[in-house]
């Protein structure tokens, strides 16, 4: 069990948190031009890497802010 | 009675009764279940799981792997160590066989949980821990501090001297000064079972099992949650055996425990003793054994060890020749000497309790010296100190207390798994009768990883966790695979460290407390009322309001019958809505929805549906605009904290940009839809400054006003075809204007209805229920509502998903209605369509689809239903088959909309339009 | 109190109801030691807006920073977000306090963005106080909640039990706890339930 | 006494070196991989093959399951490769010649709510259509098949009543696989242990579609290949990040826990999505529970505890008898989840890489049935029927198979 550290609340249980997977995956500019393919690949795949994860959280029982964090996904540690 | 005065920290001012296998006995309070059988002479406790062997006591605590009971009273238990129950008067309890046994009556104990922080958390209270303890509490620290005994000292058992005090004296004098510490919490008789990251440990404490009168209301059990900073684990070691062929005997335990035993409780183990040892701590059990009186004759195999009376051999073999409870009667030695005796003492070495070091994933290094696994890294956030560290000497440990590093000292301990004798009968695993011939079978069938070896052993599986056979195991099969015990590594420890009872996990999570009822304003109402109730995620929604003599069916056909034909009420509090505020509220609201909100006029009502990525509906509702910059979004009961941080997710992750701010306002607002041909009346008195006709009030508008002094707001929207209108009030005043509106209503026969005639409305008109006529496998299109899908705004979330192949197909499952044939028989929700056919085909036979929703209505005088089938739009006017009961119905696929579909009656009736 | 006649039935004015207005009878059979009131009738509105100085004047006190409220008896400001807070006042009626902030926002920053939203009704208040009022809440708050961590002047927005809620602490021993009014029978039970062991 | 397990043989599986160079080489040697090549050598006559296992023989989440065998799935896509699954399970004990101890105690999913009501009897007549056993019972019938279940009205979530297969059932997870590989290795094929592949030589382009595997590279060195198989659950992105192919995956920690053995008191299988219970007892005796999914991605074989505690409470709602049973022993494997909670199978951008992953938290019950069609995959080039709607390229389409609605609970 965790202890999260939500930039604005600080430290808190890892049940006051959503994970929200991946950070940094924009929504596309302009979906309809993409392929098939390309929105696929936007709606469904995400990077699933064994160690070092940026990826979102949102501090839902707390101050409903979204945050990214970098995690590790073996020893579950974040970086601060 | 082996019970020798002078001895043990027992009150033997009190006896206690008690009755083990139906024998009554006497203990006294401070005694274990184990000290007291072993003081009554009671040796041979249970019988092993698979040869059904004697078994008796082995060890003094809690790394016991033998003496299994089953307590019956005070209240029944299964499988517990007589060496962890304390002895209250009038236990019962019984030796295992194998299997615990649950109670067949509710167990009424209370169980909780405690939250608790802290500088340093310090797991056991033997030397190293006390002076851990003692360190950081005169630092200034918070501390906590665990034992799992009733009383601190651990390993000290009062014959050593600290600082030229004896250590019960030291014992005491530190637990007084950390007691006078207000910053200091020591909790005894509590287990930390479990270590997690940052801090966290798990540590269950037994509060009332000891107690002659337990008081009612305090927890029986205790589930303290630390977060610490700073976490020692100073948890001992386990004393490990030899294994020697039968060495499973009662009256062969280990060396320490007989000394635990002794100075606890009095409980001397044994006349005639022979202790085997390869480890120097023996002989201070067998220098306190013989000075209770006991003779006491040491085999050593380790040469130079010991003194003239040590006999330098190896225990190969026991025998119980006259025993009538199996216990031990005479050892074998190497060199062919038996020696008579009534206790065998092993004593191979110590295993750091390394368990709660392992749990956060520290890394154990095998020691060939100790021969032992010892932590073989530091511990981020944590150090391990004492014997849980390897370092075994006092003064090492109370120097790593400290937080010094010791002096180095020499240790002889010589590591020796096992003697020679035969495989089969050298018992590596007591508890699951698992020897050295099975790891010799695993060994051979091709096994090579000690995983492997330990689920064809099953070693190290059963009760106690392999806490004093795992290394034993590991050892053995390096042997046999002729490897280092290094390379081949140990098993993972995982928690729980000893077992938790699953009610005191669950804690106070039970019975009314085991999930949040959510309840609306009106919750007193609907109960004086007689609702009958549904579950709707954690909401208590009334379902209808049975009268005398109805059943559902007739309530509701009752209920709808005043919807359609007068007025009726529904408390549709538990809505979800969320204030969107900001000058770009507009453009956010466009891009979420599948049609435009920006377009809404302030004072207008929009019904809007909302995709997710994936192009399926993922929840609908109404928008009002408020003003320029502010809109209410009302979305489905279940979708209120989903679709709040479906909208906080894009808005704060992909569009920052906007500025928008969202709040939710679900409790704040209470809604009551008053539907019905009358509702306009029941409106008019209400509200009678207010013009309600349609010219006024037109459909799809709202208002704010106030009703003697309250602030109102009303709304012409629909869920039924009906006139009707939404009454929002605030929480507060929820109740009185219910009541209000019941009584303004009296007069035109207004009837407060349910759910389920709320669905039965609905489904005539054929409004979706999300999350009932759609599975996240539907498109708006799929719903027939692709009128709510804008063709004009360039994207929206999960437009481009609709271009997608699959979405194309024209065998996609659309929303349509079903009549059965048979006008009286109500199809099974869930039930499955197939083709129109007499006799089913053999299986698998291709479906169509399913029933969505399926209802009598009493406004159409029959049944119908909504339903989900391929191509369904194209196949209306088509007959098709439900099975059901293993009756084939035939039904006619029509549109979605039943009653009322040229919508003729949403502005109430012509004469008052 | 007759306001009105519809046919013959009597109808009282529109009286507030309080969340928790059934319980006060077992709230009063508590020990001085754990002591629970219900707080009905508290207005409340959320303010999002990047300027907290805007609203000082009516809070009385500069807005808090995380984990923290301010203010006085009048108005008083919980910190829920990087820009977002509660004002609560027992004395100003919802109406009033909503006025108030948008008004005083306004006239201290004309072109700040605010956002105020009247939320008196989605939660309500329970004071909790005692010798044992911090064992309670430590039976289901993973906070830290020991003076020197969690004083008069702290607010965490966190869960109790199952339930999500707004922790103020007031002083040694005494909190205020605003919790969502569909889960404040909940909670009510669930208080009850924790401060058995004191009864 | 408690119920005594079956001896193990005396043999096994031999300890191979790898050869320079195999026919086939399956990638994770868990219960998957090891039934791949059971059933390339009984069904295909394909027994130069290697099965490459980065740690032990079936120690991921063949070790680490629940061993719930089931079929009543919704779709059809899923019911047909579960049957066929459940039908092997059902004569796989004459066929390995091991006693892998099935048990067809049959399986309750609960329902608890107007909704899981609906669902549930939608299942059910899609099971019976399906030609699956599958029915309805009411509360009282609950009772009889499972007395101990609280199916009292005045619960926070009452039982409103349950699907029942009586076909389904538990088996011994170790048995199963030790089976598999024994009767693999007799076959001639290589179990190579302590074997992990780090990376992948190729030759061709993806772009058009001339891509193609010609060796692993692993930490015993290369092994060249005609055809590769990755059946690594838990670990499959980490392949296919190495081979740049993107899949649809999330890894995430799923725990799972034991009591003490216990006299026998719950005869069947029970689940409950609204009161999230998953719950057998073992042959020997000990209760064997599911718990959740933990919610982020995680490789760490381990899970956070409150999602035990959350477990352990609904058991005991559910299950008042289970107040004084003892948590003995917990763990975490690591499942591979997918968007539509179905699993990924068949063909790659490499024409000889053939892909199995995604079975999330439902693996161990596909586990001769995904043996079985991935093994009559490689061997002909093409997918088997029951895999081909499991396709990668389903997420292009948007013809998913999506199990989460409909599924009840996972397992």
């Amino acid at each position: 069990m965790q202890l999260i550290h939500c930039p604005w609340c600080g430290p808190r249980e890892e049940v006051e948190f959503h994970y929200g997977g991946q950070a940094g995956v924009a929504y596309p500019a302009d979906p309809a031009v993409l392929s098939d393919e390309e929105w696929a690949r936007y709606v469904f795949v995400r990077d699933n890497p064994k160690g070092r994860f940026e990826e979102r959280w949102s501090h839902s029982a707390g101050c409903r802010r979204w945050f990214t964090a970098v995690r590790d996904t073996v020893t579950y540690r974040f970086e601060r | 009675m082996s019970r020798v005065d002078g001895y043990g920290r027992i009150d033997r001012s009190r006896t206690l009764t008690f009755t083990f296998d139906g024998e009554q006995y006497a203990g006294h309070p401070g005694d274990t279940l184990a000290s007291a059988l072993l003081a009554n002479g009671v040796r041979r406790v249970g019988t092993s799981v698979k040869l059904d062997r004697p078994r008796g006591i082995t060890a003094a605590w809690s790394e016991d792997p033998t003496g299994l009971v089953q307590v019956e009273e005070p209240f029944p238990e299964p499988m517990l160590l007589a060496t962890t129950v304390d002895l209250v008067d009038g236990l019962v309890a019984r030796g295992l066989g194998g299997r615990g046994r649950l109670a067949e009556v509710p167990d009424t104990a209370r169980y909780d949980r405690r939250y608790t922080h802290c500088e340093t958390l310090v797991i056991g209270a033997g030397p190293a821990g006390l002076l851990a303890a003692r360190t950081a509490a005169r630092r200034g620290d918070r501390v906590v501090l665990v034992d799992d005994r009733p009383a601190a000292g651990g390993s000290l058992l009062g014959t050593e001297r600290i600082c030229g005090r004896s250590a019960f004296d030291f014992v005491a004098d530190t637990v007084a000064e950390l007691r006078a510490d207000p910053d200091v919490r020591i909790l005894p008789r509590t287990t930390a079972f479990g270590h997690y990251d940052d801090g966290f440990v798990l540590a269950l404490e037994r509060r009332t099992d000891h107690l002659a009168q337990p008081p009612r209301d305090v927890s029986r059990q205790r589930v303290w949650r630390i977060r610490a900073g700073h976490v020692v684990v100073a948890t001992g070691a386990h004393e490990r055996p030899i294994v020697v062929e039968d060495n499973d005997r009662p009256g062969i335990m280990l060396a320490a425990s007989a000394r635990d035993l002794l100075h606890r409780y009095g409980v001397l183990v044994g006349r005639e003793i022979v202790v085997f040892t390869t480890d120097d701590a023996a002989y201070d059990a067998a220098a306190d054994l013989e000075r209770a009186g006991a003779r006491v004759t040491v085999v050593d195999p380790r040469p130079g060890a010991g003194g003239s009376a040590t006999h330098h051999a190896r225990v190969v073999g026991t025998s119980a020749t006259g025993s009538e409870d199996g216990a031990v009667t005479a050892v074998t030695l190497d060199d062919g000497t038996v020696l008579p005796c009534d206790a065998l003492l092993l004593s191979g070495g110590w295993n750091p309790t390394a368990h709660l070091f392992s749990h956060v994933r520290g890394a154990l290094r095998y020691d060939a010296e100790l021969g032992a696994f010892r932590p073989g890294e530091p511990l981020d956030g944590g150090t391990v100190v004492g014997a849980a560290n390897g370092t075994f000497d006092l003064a090492g440990c109370l120097a790593e207390g400290r937080g010094e590093t010791p002096e180095p000292v020499a240790r002889r301990t010589h590591v020796l798994w096992r003697t020679e004798g035969e495989p089969a009968r050298q018992f590596v695993d007591l508890q699951r009768d698992s020897t050295v011939a099975d790891i010799a079978r695993a060994v051979a069938s091709g096994m090579r990883s000690v995983e492997h070896v330990k689920r064809y052993t099953t070693i190290g599986t059963a009760h106690d966790q392999g806490k004093t056979s795992g290394v034993i195991a590991s050892g053995i099969t390096a042997e046999l695979l002729g490897v280092p015990v290094e390379s081949l590594g140990t098993t993972t420890f995982r928690p729980p460290y000893t077992p938790v009872a699953f009610a005191a996990l669950a804690g106070r999570q039970r019975g009314r407390l085991y999930d949040p009822e959510r309840t609306t304003a009106l919750h007193a109402w609907h109960v004086e009322a007689g609702a009958v109730f549904e579950d709707v995620g954690q909401w208590k929604r009334a379902r209808y309001y049975p009268r005398p003599g109805e059943d559902m069916e007739a309530a509701v056909l009752r209920e709808c019958a005043a919807a359609r034909t007068g007025v009726g009420i529904l408390d549709g509090s538990t809505l979800g809505k969320i204030d969107v505020q900001g000058p770009d509220a507009g453009v956010l609201l466009d891009r979420i929805y599948t049609n435009m909100m920006s377009s809404l006029k302030p004072g207008r009502v929009r019904y809007g549906v909302m995709c997710g990525v994936d192009g399926m509906v993922i929840d609908d509702g109404t928008v009002l605009r408020i003003d320029d910059e502010r809109f209410l979004v009302y979305t489905t009961t279940g979708g209120a904290a989903p679709i709040l941080d479906h909208l906080e997710e894009w808005l704060q992750t992909e569009w920052p940009e906007l500025r928008v701010s969202l709040t939710s306002v679900t409790e704040q607002w209470a809604t009551f839809p008053v539907v019905g041909p009358r509702s306009r009346d029941v409106i008019g008195a209400f509200a009678p400054h207010v013009d309600v006709s349609n010219a006024a009030f037109p459909f799809m508008s709202w208002l704010d006003t106030e009703v003697d002094g309250v602030p109102v707001r009303l709304a012409r929207i629909s869920f039924s075809g009906e006139l009707a209108w939404e009454v929002s009030v605030d929480g507060w005043h929820a109740a009185a204007v219910w009541r209000r509106l019941l009584d303004l209503g009296a007069p035109h026969g207004i009837t407060p209805y349910g759910t389920e005639t709320m669905h039965v409305l609905r489904a005539e008109k054929g409004y979706p229920i999300i999350g009932q006529d759609t599975d996240g496998t539907v498109t708006p299109q799929d719903l027939g509502t692709e009128w709510a899908v804008s063709k004009k705004k360039p994207d929206f979330v999960g437009r481009r998903s609709f271009a997608r192949p699959a979405n194309l197909d024209p065998l996609r499952k659309q929303l349509v209605g079903l009549l059965p044939v048979d006008p009286d028989l109500k199809l099974p929700e869930g039930s499955q369509i197939v083709e129109l056919t007499d006799a089913l085909p053999p299986p698998p036979v291709p479906m169509l689809g399913h029933v969505t929703s399926s209802y009598r209505s009493a406004a159409l005088g029959r049944t119908f239903a909504l339903a989900l089938v391929k191509g369904g739009h194209a196949r209306i006017g088509e007959r098709l088959t439900v099975p059901v009961d293993g009756a084939l119905v035939p039904v006619e696929v029509t549109g979605s909309v039943l009653f009322d579909p040229e919508g003729t009656r949403r502005d109430g009736e012509p004469s008052v339009r | 109190m007759v306001s009105r006649v519809s046919g013959d039935v009597v109808t009282d004015v529109l009286r507030p109801a309080g969340a928790l207005d059934g319980w006060a009878g077992r709230f009063a059979a508590l020990p001085d030691s754990v002591t629970l009131l219900a707080e009905p009738f508290h207005a409340m509105v959320d303010v999002r807006t990047a300027d907290p100085a805007a609203l000082e004047r009516l809070v009385g006190a500069p807005l808090p920073g995380p984990n923290a409220w301010s203010g006085g008896e009048r108005v008083t400001a919980i910190w829920l977000g990087p820009d977002e807070w509660l004002l609560t006042s027992p004395f100003l009626s919802p109406a009033e306090l909503e006025g108030a902030a948008r008004e005083t926002g306004a006239a201290a920053l004309p072109d700040a963005r605010l956002a105020v939203v009247d939320v008196s009704a989605q939660r309500t208040t329970v004071r909790l106080r005692g010798a044992h009022a911090r064992d309670v809440l430590e039976t289901g708050c993973a906070i830290d909640l020991l003076p020197r961590s969690f004083g008069a002047g702290s607010a965490a927005v966190t869960l109790l039990g199952q339930s999500g809620v707004v922790l103020l602490g007031l002083g040694p021993s005494d909190y205020r706890i605003l919790v969502r009014s569909s889960f404040a029978a909940y909670l009510a039970e669930w208080l009850l339930d924790a401060a058995s062991e004191w009864r | 006494m408690a119920e005594q397990l079956p001896e193990h043989p005396d043999f096994l599986w031999r300890t191979p070196e790898p050869k320079k160079s195999y026919d086939v080489v399956i990638v994770g040697g868990g219960g998957h991989g090891l039934a791949t090549a059971h059933y390339l050598a009984k069904n295909h006559g394909i027994t130069n093959v290697a099965v490459v296992e980065k740690g032990w023989l079936a120690g991921g989440n063949m070790a680490r399951n629940t061993t719930l065998i089931r079929s009543n799935y919704l779709w059809d896509e899923s019911a047909a490769i579960y049957e066929h699954s459940l039908t092997l399970w059902e004569g796989l004990e004459e066929d390995l010649g091991y006693p892998i101890l099935f048990s067809q105690r049959g399986v309750l999913n609960l329902a608890h709510t107007e909704q899981d009501v609906r669902d549930s009897v939608r299942r059910v007549e899609a099971n019976k259509l399906n030609g699956i056993d599958a029915e309805w019972l009411g509360p009282d019938e609950v009772a009889k098949i499972c007395p101990i279940v609280n199916v009292s009205a005045d619960i926070r979530y009452p039982v409103h009543g349950a699907t029942y297969q009586a076909r389904a059932g538990i088996a011994k997870h170790d048995y199963v696989a030790w089976g598999f590989a024994r009767r693999a290795d007799e076959a001639g094929i290589d179990l190579i242990q302590d074997c992990e592949v780090t990376g992948f030589t190729t030759d061709g382009s993806p772009d058009d579609g001339t891509a193609r595997v010609t060796g692993v590279r692993t930490t015993k060195g290369d092994i060249a290949c005609g055809r590769v198989a990755l059946c690594a659950a838990g670990h499959s992105s980490v392949l296919l990040d190495m081979l740049g192919v993107p899949a649809p995956l999330q890894s995430h920690p799923l725990q799972a826990l034991v009591s003490e053995l216990l006299e026998p008191v719950h005869p069947t299988i029970v689940m409950s999505n609204a009161v999230h219970v998953y719950v057998s007892q073992a042959h020997k005796g000990e209760l064997v529970m599911g718990a959740g999914v933990d919610s982020y991605n995680g490789y760490g074989q381990r899970g956070a505890f409150h999602i035990i505690e959350r477990q352990m409470a609904a058991a005991v709602e559910l299950f008042p008898v289970f107040a004084r049973a003892h948590l003995l022993r917990s763990w975490g494997g690591i499942v591979d989840v997918t968007p539509d909670a179905s699993p990924i199978v068949g063909h790659t951008p490499y024409e000889n890489v053939y892909l199995n992953c995604g079975w999330g938290t439902g693996g161990f019950k596909a586990t001769p049935g995904i043996g079985w069609c991935l093994a009559d995959t490689v061997a002909n080039g093409r997918p088997h029927p029951y895999v081909a709607p499991f396709a990668l390229d389903r997420f292009v389409t948007g013809a998913l198979v999506d199990e989460h609605g409909a599924a009840a609970v996972a397992h």
